[in-house]
């Protein structure tokens, strides 16, 4: 059970950090969205790792609550974003 | 034996995943970043059902892949329209570029070195068996529901509000788009079908959450998908009300629901959002279906990006 | 009557969703709304001062399965701090947006941000915190962007990415926590954490990416052009209210769960990043062209002094020199929470009647209006700290931990950073001297400039004689609280 | 709260009320603004007698209240603060009218008299302050309310004058924030205690006391104008003639020298600064501004500025008598005090009025004045003579106690060395005026001249107020011996400083 939960906590972790890396770095706005998400993700995969209990019994479902409220709250910041950066190309016509 | 097939299914996964996300993120084409994206976001799911976690595959796979890849791909057919060309911008590594590699490769050990030290000697187990000890008191029988829904139904009340957050600033912002083609013969006896399948499987979604994996936001996800299918086929509303007053009142249904539950409570003389234990099943379904209908309207209005083109004077084209 | 904390999150709530149905009506529920929660956050006050802390299990699960929300001394003087700027920021806002079009849509966001400042300040389980977090920053980032002007949004952009950065690196230590002591809970979290790779990780990600939301030194430059580029109301909530909620946090984390066993070299780091912060800020206030730009990096400074005030609490040992200092901590953001948001308003006046806020040619406007000017001046005293001020207090009581800890240079620092500050502030004061015509009207628009003027003397007369009740009320209720549960 | 204790603060707030309320008067209501001041300015007279009365027999009239743990704001009416609140009411109702005659019709004086009442609210506070704390706060109040004084005319000079007083007097109470914590943190309190709160303090501690008495003095030390940070003060002369006159006499430069007596006095004691070898220190900085004030002052043409720079060598007189040991020399000191501000303020409203009605500014066009506006010359001469120190007038008392002073101290080889350099180029800096004044023909109009109704040579709110002041400082000198006189209360102050 601890060998699953350690590679899947430890990919999490590699993408986590890798997302961060491009997130941080001068790139265009919806890649760095893109890597904001990818970041997010892998957090979310620490989080189910960690609450994975072996094949047998049920996982933890409190980080299972966790990551779903993590998932709807990133997609609004995502939203959010895209609108923005549109707003950026394009102003809207009624200025 | 067994063990073995499960290890090497591990590895395979591990190792597409981890390849779709570098390549997510490193290819120079905007438009092959957001194809890889998605397909990193459905592998993901899988990953999710292999952790045995699956409510997450299901959101991930409408919210986290779905919804978000259509948004990123809406956003893609703006930005190559208003800058012409594929933006396929070369990206130089500066000196700043390798620091933050080196940076990140720290950052890497640590937290690897950290999570192995918190899971290899870990004295304090999650709060699993809490939860399930605390489960027939909760009024559903699916773990995830109960914790998103009793247990921790604050949580969900304010993470409602920010999908609603996102959505006034969208609506804020005010970016008008144009509207897609009438579709052609193909696409619209594919929507005449699948749409109202996806209003089932909504339905089914929304009922199922109480004893199995599903919910609110995985139902309002499905049934979000149908409206920006109509949208895709020329539909020009999406399946929204025309009348913005019902509009505003669907937005803010799942939010409002949730508070005047909370507070009818409080009146009772019980806490805020405290379920007396008779009703607690049935007030739970009652916030999922207004929690549904609210995420279903806010998602699609995310995907429109507020405005709906020419709309009529300034106080109605906010939405 | 402890459902005073609920109350407190939910007023703005609901007035958020009746703007969001009713825009015609959103200006008064607006000022209701905030009325209500001064009203809900006098009742905690006297409540937490009466009985101590209170601890309220939202949906009655005990501590560790469900959510608790905990208000004690610090959290319900923030929160009366900020229903106090609200109700004032609402009421100049509703003439400030009498005729844009803005109105429609800066109402729900305001209240909703609002709801946000006061579930995050009465927040006591970790991943409850990271969804306020999120919740404060979209709407700030939605509201920075409220004009739709290039220059908002851009900094509206940056302001999310980054602010998306910070709330990672929080979630990131959230998830090492978890994953170590299998609990969420503050308080019983505190019973579990001992030093080690895990706990390490999880503050260091914790405090790094509050540091970016708190906009400390490195960090910084997401914050001027937000804050400059949005209009005036707004700038004045994200100035005194937003950035100092994510420093309640990092006081918060590091003075409960973190604080006695991983101090160590954090604080020295700490120290270092709030002197720069303090100097750099300062400078840049120096050279700026804009009265909001000015104000904008006077913000940056003010961070930098709360953030010394930290890596020297954190180096004193328990006793009554650590709570006086917690107290003069207090003192001086709530000061500067009061004057800075008195400042933006005054601003917001200028700019409206002059249609720009660029320093140099501000004599006509600042002489015009006489009772902006003192608003201006006010604020202005207390932003450097100078006497009958809270900030003068707080200074005094920085000034006397760093000699208490015989650390010189953060003393000259301090004095340093006050000069500074009186150089920027004096320099835009200095236009209030022309000769143009004396104005007729000594009040040119009352509905906005009262309110700015009430602030500023809160910030001055108010916390600079009548601060006596607040250190007895902070020294009960913040050392006392967390030990009980 | 019995009236003991809060008369000290109806004192305060009987400017700071009318003040305030002055501010939001329109432009145009000239009445009521007059009205406000001079009942301002009686109440706080007749307050002002009661507290002398008190004083007088060993009543305590004593506010306070804790602002923060260990930081207490407290006002306290001993002796010496009795005798400089005494000073500044007087001298501020004399003022008030010189400054209504003066503003006649120029613009923003509803914002003058605001900041004008404000200004000695914050002097009456610090006069009255309990602890260095309170006293730090009046300090600072101090400098926020004279800024906007000094800028008050708006030409480019004016705001660059009061920024450079800005600058000064700001870094100075940075400094002396900085000292105060100091100090406070090592000892604990800082109340003004007579004889001084360092007495029982372990040796240790005598370096960093040192440099605290340092830092201290050069916080004070900016608005006592010694020498190197004496600046602002020639600078700070565009304001208009009420305002420096209040300033130069009463208010700014007074709060420092008042501050300089404090710490000694009552802070350090006058004993535990000797031993520690401070007073020499003092002494020597205040000899070298008497010295490099009066020669300043021998080359400047502008009328005021000469002023200026006297004033900057009659303030280290103060610092002088706080710096020699005994009792005499601190009555010299803390008597002159008050001569110097009733002599100096004479002085500038003579200049004012030479300003106002003449337009002259320079020495150089002042040939026979006294001819066209008898009056303000005669006053002006009182005032003069009394800065030489020829006997009757004022100046001559403080003088001999210095000097007496010195001698029982046994510094008096270097002391009166210095007092009479002084004395004889102060002379070579006045007589020339005075002469020019009575003795030379005018040479044809004046540059700017206004005749104005009524007969008199000026404005009548401008000529009385410096005849008054001008019989002021010849009664003060004449009338030393007789009860209630500066003298005698500063004899009363000595000796409870010195415990006998």
């Amino acid at each position: 059970m601890l060998s699953v939960q350690m590679i899947y906590g430890l990919a999490g972790v590699l993408l986590f950090t890798f997302a961060l890396r491009v997130a941080l770095s001068q790139v265009a706005f919806l890649r760095r969205v893109l890597a904001i998400n990818v970041a997010g993700a892998g957090l979310f995969l620490v989080f189910i790792s960690a609450a994975y209990k072996g094949a047998g019994q049920p996982a933890d479902p409190v980080p299972h609550a966790l990551v779903l409220t993590g998932i709807v709250v990133a997609f609004s910041a995502t939203a959010l974003a895209i609108a923005l950066a549109r707003r950026l190309h394009r102003p809207s016509d009624d200025d | 034996m067994e063990a073995l097939i499960w290890t090497v299914f591990d590895f395979l996964l591990i190792t597409a995943m981890l390849a779709l996300g570098w390549s997510a993120l490193s290819t120079h084409s905007l438009r092959r970043g957001i194809a890889l994206f998605i397909a990193f976001g459905l592998l993901l799911s899988l990953v999710w059902v292999r952790l045995r976690a699956p409510d997450i595959a299901l959101a991930e796979a409408a919210i986290g892949t779905g919804l978000t890849g259509a948004l990123l791909l809406a956003a893609l057919r703006d930005e190559e329209s208003a800058a012409g060309a594929a933006s396929t911008e070369k990206p130089k590594n500066t000196i700043a570029d390798y620091l933050l590699i080196a940076a990140t490769v720290i950052l890497a050990l640590i937290l690897g070195w950290a999570l192995i030290d918190a899971l290899m000697n870990r004295q304090y187990s999650g709060l699993a068996n809490e939860v399930f000890t605390q489960l027939d008191r909760s009024g559903v029988t699916n773990p995830v529901t109960a914790v998103l829904l009793n247990f921790r139904a604050y949580d969900t009340f304010l993470e409602l509000a920010v999908l609603l957050v996102a959505v006034l600033g969208i609506r804020s912002l005010n970016v008008s788009r144009r509207p897609y083609l009438k579709a052609g013969l193909v696409l619209s006896g594919l929507t005449v079908w699948l749409v109202p399948v996806l209003i089932v499987i909504s339905a089914y979604l929304l009922w199922v959450g109480a004893h199995a994996p599903g919910g609110a936001f995985q139902s309002g996800a499905v049934l979000a998908a149908a409206g920006v299918l109509l949208r895709l086929s020329g539909y020009h509303g999406a399946g929204l009300p025309a009348r913005i007053v019902i509009r505003r009142a669907l937005m803010i249904v799942g939010v409002l629901v949730f508070a005047i539950i909370g507070l009818g409570l409080m009146v009772l003389g019980r806490g805020f959002l405290e379920y007396p234990l008779a009703w607690s099943g049935s007030l739970i379904l009652g916030i999922e279906t207004a929690a549904t209908l609210s995420i279903a309207v806010t998602l699609i209005m995310a995907f429109l990006a507020g405005e709906t083109g020419r709309a009529g004077n300034q106080e109605d084209s906010s939405c | 009557m402890i459902d005073a904390l609920i109350w407190v999150i939910l007023i703005p709530l609901l007035g958020g969703l009746v703007a969001v149905l009713f825009p015609r009506i959103a200006g008064i529920t607006g000022i209701l709304s905030t009325a209500g929660m001064v009203f809900a956050c006098l009742v905690l006050i006297k409540l937490v001062a009466d009985s101590g802390p209170q601890v309220y299990l939202v949906g009655g699960w005990s501590a560790g399965l469900g959510i608790s929300l905990y208000a004690d001394g610090l959290s319900s003087l923030f929160l009366l701090m900020t229903a106090m700027i609200a109700l004032a920021v609402s009421i100049y806002a509703s003439s400030y947006f009498r005729q844009s079009h803005l109105r429609l849509h800066y109402w729900p966001l305001w209240l909703l941000l609002l709801s946000a400042l006061s579930a995050l300040l009465l927040a006591s389980d970790l991943f409850n915190i990271y969804v306020t977090l999120e919740l404060l920053g979209i709407s700030a980032v939605a509201l920075t962007a409220l004009d739709g002007k290039r220059p908002a949004v851009e900094a509206a952009v940056r302001y999310l990415v980054l602010g998306l950065l910070g709330s990672l690196g929080f979630l990131a230590g959230v998830a090492l926590l978890y994953a170590a002591y299998g609990s969420l809970d503050l308080a019983t979290l505190a019973t579990r954490i001992q030093p080690g790779a895990a706990s390490w990780a999880a503050a260091a990600l914790m405090t790094a990416g509050l540091m970016i939301k708190t906009a400390l030194f490195p960090m910084h430059f997401w914050l001027p052009p937000a804050h400059a580029n949005a209009p005036a109301p707004v700038s004045a909530a994200l100035s005194a209210l937003v950035v100092k909620a994510a420093f309640y946090l990092v006081l918060r984390l590091w003075l409960d769960l973190f604080g006695v066993s991983l101090s160590g070299g954090v604080s020295t780091l700490i120290g270092l990043l709030g002197a720069a912060a303090v100097l750099w800020g300062s400078w840049c206030a120096l050279q700026a062209e804009r009265l909001k730009v000015l104000a904008a990096y006077s913000t940056v400074a003010q961070i930098g002094y709360l953030f010394i005030f930290l890596a020297l609490i954190l180096e004193m040992p328990v006793g009554i020199p650590r709570d006086e200092a917690i107290a003069g901590l207090m003192l001086m953001a709530l000061s500067h929470g009061f004057a800075k948001s008195a400042f933006f308003l005054s601003t917001g006046i200028i700019q409206q009647r002059q249609g720009h806020d660029r320093i140099k040619e501000l004599a006509g406007a600042v002489q015009g209006m006489p009772v902006t000017t003192f608003t201006l001046a006010l604020a202005g005293i207390a932003l450097i700290g100078l006497p009958i001020s809270g900030a003068f207090l707080g200074k005094w009581q920085l000034i006397d931990g760093a000699l208490y800890l015989h650390d010189w240079l953060l003393a000259l620092v301090v004095l340093a950073g006050s000069l500074l500050a009186s150089a920027y502030i004096f320099r835009v004061l200095g236009q209030a001297f022309g000769n143009s015509p004396y104005p007729t009207k000594v009040l040119s628009i009352g509905m906005q400039e009262i309110p700015a003027m009430v602030l500023a003397l809160i910030a001055t007369l108010v916390l600079g004689l009548a601060s006596g009740p607040i250190w007895p009320f902070l020294e009960v209720t913040v050392m006392s609280g967390r030990a009980g549960m | 709260m019995s009236f003991d204790n809060l008369l000290p603060v109806f004192i305060v707030m009987s400017s700071l009320v009318p003040g305030v309320m002055i501010f939001f008067l329109r432009e145009g209501s000239h009445r009521i603004r007059t009205l406000l001041n001079l009942l301002g300015a009686f109440l706080k007279l007749l307050l002002v007698g009661i507290m002398i009365w008190g004083v007088f027999h060993e009543r305590v009239y004593e506010t306070q209240f804790l602002i923060a743990p260990g930081l207490e704001f407290r006002l306290h009416a001993d002796a010496l603060s009795v005798l400089f609140v005494t000073l500044s009411t007087v001298l501020w109702m004399v003022t008030t009218i010189y400054a209504i005659g003066y503003l006649e019709n120029s613009p923003h004086r509803s914002r003058f008299f605001g900041f004008f009442s404000l200004c000695v609210t914050a002097t009456v506070g610090l006069a009255l302050a309990g602890n260095l704390f309170t006293f730090l706060i009046f300090y600072e109040v101090l400098t926020l309310v004279t800024y906007p004084l000094v800028a008050h005319r708006g030409t480019p000079e004016a705001i660059r004058g009061a920024r450079i007083y800005l600058t000064y007097t700001l870094v100075g109470g940075a400094v002396l924030l900085f000292g105060i914590i100091w100090l406070k943190s090592l000892v604990g309190t800082v109340a003004f205690v007579q004889g001084g709160i360092l007495g029982a303090v372990d040796p240790a501690l005598y370096p960093q006391l040192k440099i605290i008495f340092l830092l201290l003095m050069i916080g004070l030390g900016v608005k006592a104008a010694i020498v190197p940070l004496h600046g602002w003060l020639p600078k700070a002369m565009v304001a208009p003639a009420p305002v420096s006159a209040l300033l130069h006499a009463v208010a700014v430069v007074k709060a420092g020298a008042f501050g300089i007596i404090r710490v000694v006095y009552d802070v350090y004691g006058v004993e535990f600064a000797h031993e520690l070898g401070l007073l020499i220190a003092l002494g020597i900085a205040a000899s070298i501004t008497i010295i490099y004030g009066s020669l300043r002052a021998l080359s400047q043409d502008n009328l005021k500025k000469r002023l200026a720079y006297s004033t900057i060598s009659q303030v280290s007189y103060i610092a002088l008598g706080a710096s020699i040991l005994g009792p005499v020399a601190t009555i010299g000191g803390v008597v002159h005090l008050v001569h110097q501000g009733i002599m100096k303020i004479t002085l500038f409203f003579a200049a004012g009025n030479y300003a106002e009605t003449l337009g002259v500014h320079k020495i150089s066009e002042m040939d026979g004045i006294g001819k066209r506006m008898p009056g303000t010359t005669l006053a002006f001469t009182m005032g003069a003579l009394g800065m030489i120190g020829v006997p009757p007038v004022a100046g001559f008392i403080t003088k001999w106690y210095l000097g007496v002073g010195a001698l029982n101290a046994g510094v008096g080889q270097w002391i009166l060395p210095v007092l009479l350099l002084s004395s004889l180029l102060n002379a070579a800096y006045f007589l020339p005026i005075l002469y020019r004044a009575w003795f030379k023909e005018s040479q044809g109009a004046w540059p700017d001249e206004r005749i104005p109704a009524g007969g008199l040579e000026t404005h009548g709110a401008l000529l009385w107020p410096p005849i008054i002041t001008a019989i002021m400082a010849l009664a003060v000198g004449l009338l030393a011996a007789a009860p209630y006189s500066p003298l005698e209360w500063v004899q009363l102050i000595a000796y409870r400083e010195y415990g006998q």
